[in-house]
């Protein structure tokens, strides 16, 4: 799993690539928080379009991250899910919980 | 980890399956959670080609790699014993049910699983954590657990309804 | 089917390294084609995790996938010998060799390999066949046959060029 | 692995799903060798942008249809070829020896 970052504007942008399991959640998930509590950006997209396959530990880092989110007061979107990655978010219910765009730009406009 | 319908507990011929010979693939492992994609690709790939469709596929595969990750967890301690525990062997075998199906046994030494901990929890509220058995009942037609002398047997069956493709006999 | 670089063949350390403990995965499977399709979803998915590029994760797929295709050719009688023989397993590991690249023994317990099978031919003429050992020749570094108390091992060897990531470990 | 045959005016179109090795190259084989015996269409579109993986055998297969659609005096096209049914044919140095077209247009066309 790589991860990188990019700020446009105040928008923070993770770009994932590989998969997110067990293996990576936990470097994920520290890479998410630090983002979220030292930088508080209004708004932090995740984008998951180079994301195959997300595990329960991944929905858990993504949970985390939201809740993280929500107390600094910055917005979550989750943008370019793959089929995998939206059913695991519907199994575990949390499809509506999340702000999900298909892209960048309708993150970015939204 | 048994499935609430008792029909499919009691059936017999689903009980004795997996030592009918009809062994596909065994799967020994380290746990070590690098090697969980390698597992992952070996049962999108067999499933694909069992005739089950991309969503049974994903399904499978999650219900397969998911105890994995819990066994993984448990053996090295990063579960609610929280103490390192030797790293032990994961194994997996399938096995072609009467071209129905397909059966999976994982099989590990580490610490038996307590009845506390087979638990699903409810989705109503949010909060991480708790969604691997849930994943795993969601996807399968029969999960059932076991010890047995000092092995956990974590058995998951799902029945082919579609077949497109059926395996080739050998 | 060893390679043509010398300095490959005597190194001890490639020699023994699959016994040093550093087992990564271990598949077994009877020898039924249908079966090829999960071994390659195993192996790509762990080069990837190598840090292997796309074409290497190709390449070393592929160099896996053909000696099994030749084994259950040679265990099911569809090779020279013309002549069914009962089947019998196929085993792969997989072990990491001091994080610099993959390491595969491909054991079977079918008929041995006589020396006038194991050249690769020209390929200068068009026709089918005789291109499964040019493929793993041509994908792996390291590549040894040798016939053990009636096993077939064979050994195949990449080492990773340039790792985008390592291996976590355990 | 899936296999269907379609005919566009005299061109037989083969479209395959799958992976092309041990488990089905002698159907696939027997399909194509069919078709070129018996049909006789003076063109023969192989249609591989569904096929992930090919193996020795499948390109075997390949091979012995394009020699005996060169028998029948038939043309034989592939298109779609994966990264990956680029590298098998490179290896076997058959890149050159085969017509190939990246789609259905091109090889219509050709
Ligand atoms: N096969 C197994 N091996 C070891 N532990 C298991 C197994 N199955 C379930 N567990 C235990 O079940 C509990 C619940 O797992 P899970 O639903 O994934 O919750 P969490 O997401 O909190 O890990 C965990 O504490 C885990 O230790
Ligand atoms: N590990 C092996 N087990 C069994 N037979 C093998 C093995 N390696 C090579 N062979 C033999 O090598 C010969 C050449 O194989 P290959 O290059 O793929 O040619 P072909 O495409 O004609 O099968 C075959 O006859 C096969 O029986």
């Amino acid at each position: 799993m790589e991860i990188s970052v990019r700020k446009i504007d105040k928008t923070v942008i993770f770009d994932l690539s590989g998969d997110m399991d067990l293996g990576n959640t936990p470097a994920v998930r520290k890479a998410f928080l630090r983002e979220v509590w030292e930088n508080r950006a209004p708004r932090v997209v995740i984008n998951l379009s180079s994301v195959k396959y997300i595990d329960s530990s991944g929905v858990a880092s993504l949970v985390e991250t939201l809740k993280a989110s929500r107390d600094v007061g910055s917005r979550l979107i989750l943008i370019g899910l793959s089929a995998s990655a939206r059913e695991v978010l519907q199994l575990s219910r949390l499809l509506k919980i999340f702000e999900i765009y298909d892209n960048e730009e309708e993150a970015l406009a939204a | 980890m048994n499935t609430a319908s008792p029909e499919r507990r009691s059936s017999g011929k689903e009980r004795n399956s997996n030592s009918d010979g009809s062994l596909l693939l065994r799967l020994e492992l380290p746990s070590n959670p690098a090697l969980l994609c390698a597992v992952r690709g070996a049962i999108e790939r067999l499933t694909e080609s069992f005739g089950f469709s991309p969503e049974e596929c994903r399904a499978v595969t999650r219900a397969v790699d998911e105890p994995i990750e819990l066994i993984i967890s448990s053996i090295r301690g990063r579960s609610s014993q929280g103490r390192p525990i030797p790293e032990r062997s994961v194994q997996r075998k399938a096995g072609l049910k009467n071209v129905e199906g397909l059966e999976i046994v994982l099989c590990d030494r580490g610490p038996a699983i307590k009845p506390e901990q087979m638990c699903i929890r409810t989705l109503e509220e949010v909060r991480a954590g708790g969604l691997g058995l849930h994943f795993i009942q969601e996807s399968m037609d029969f999960v059932e657990y076991k010890r047995v002398k000092g092995t956990n047997r974590l058995r998951l069956i799902k029945h082919v309804r579609a077949p497109k493709s059926s395996l080739p006999s050998k």
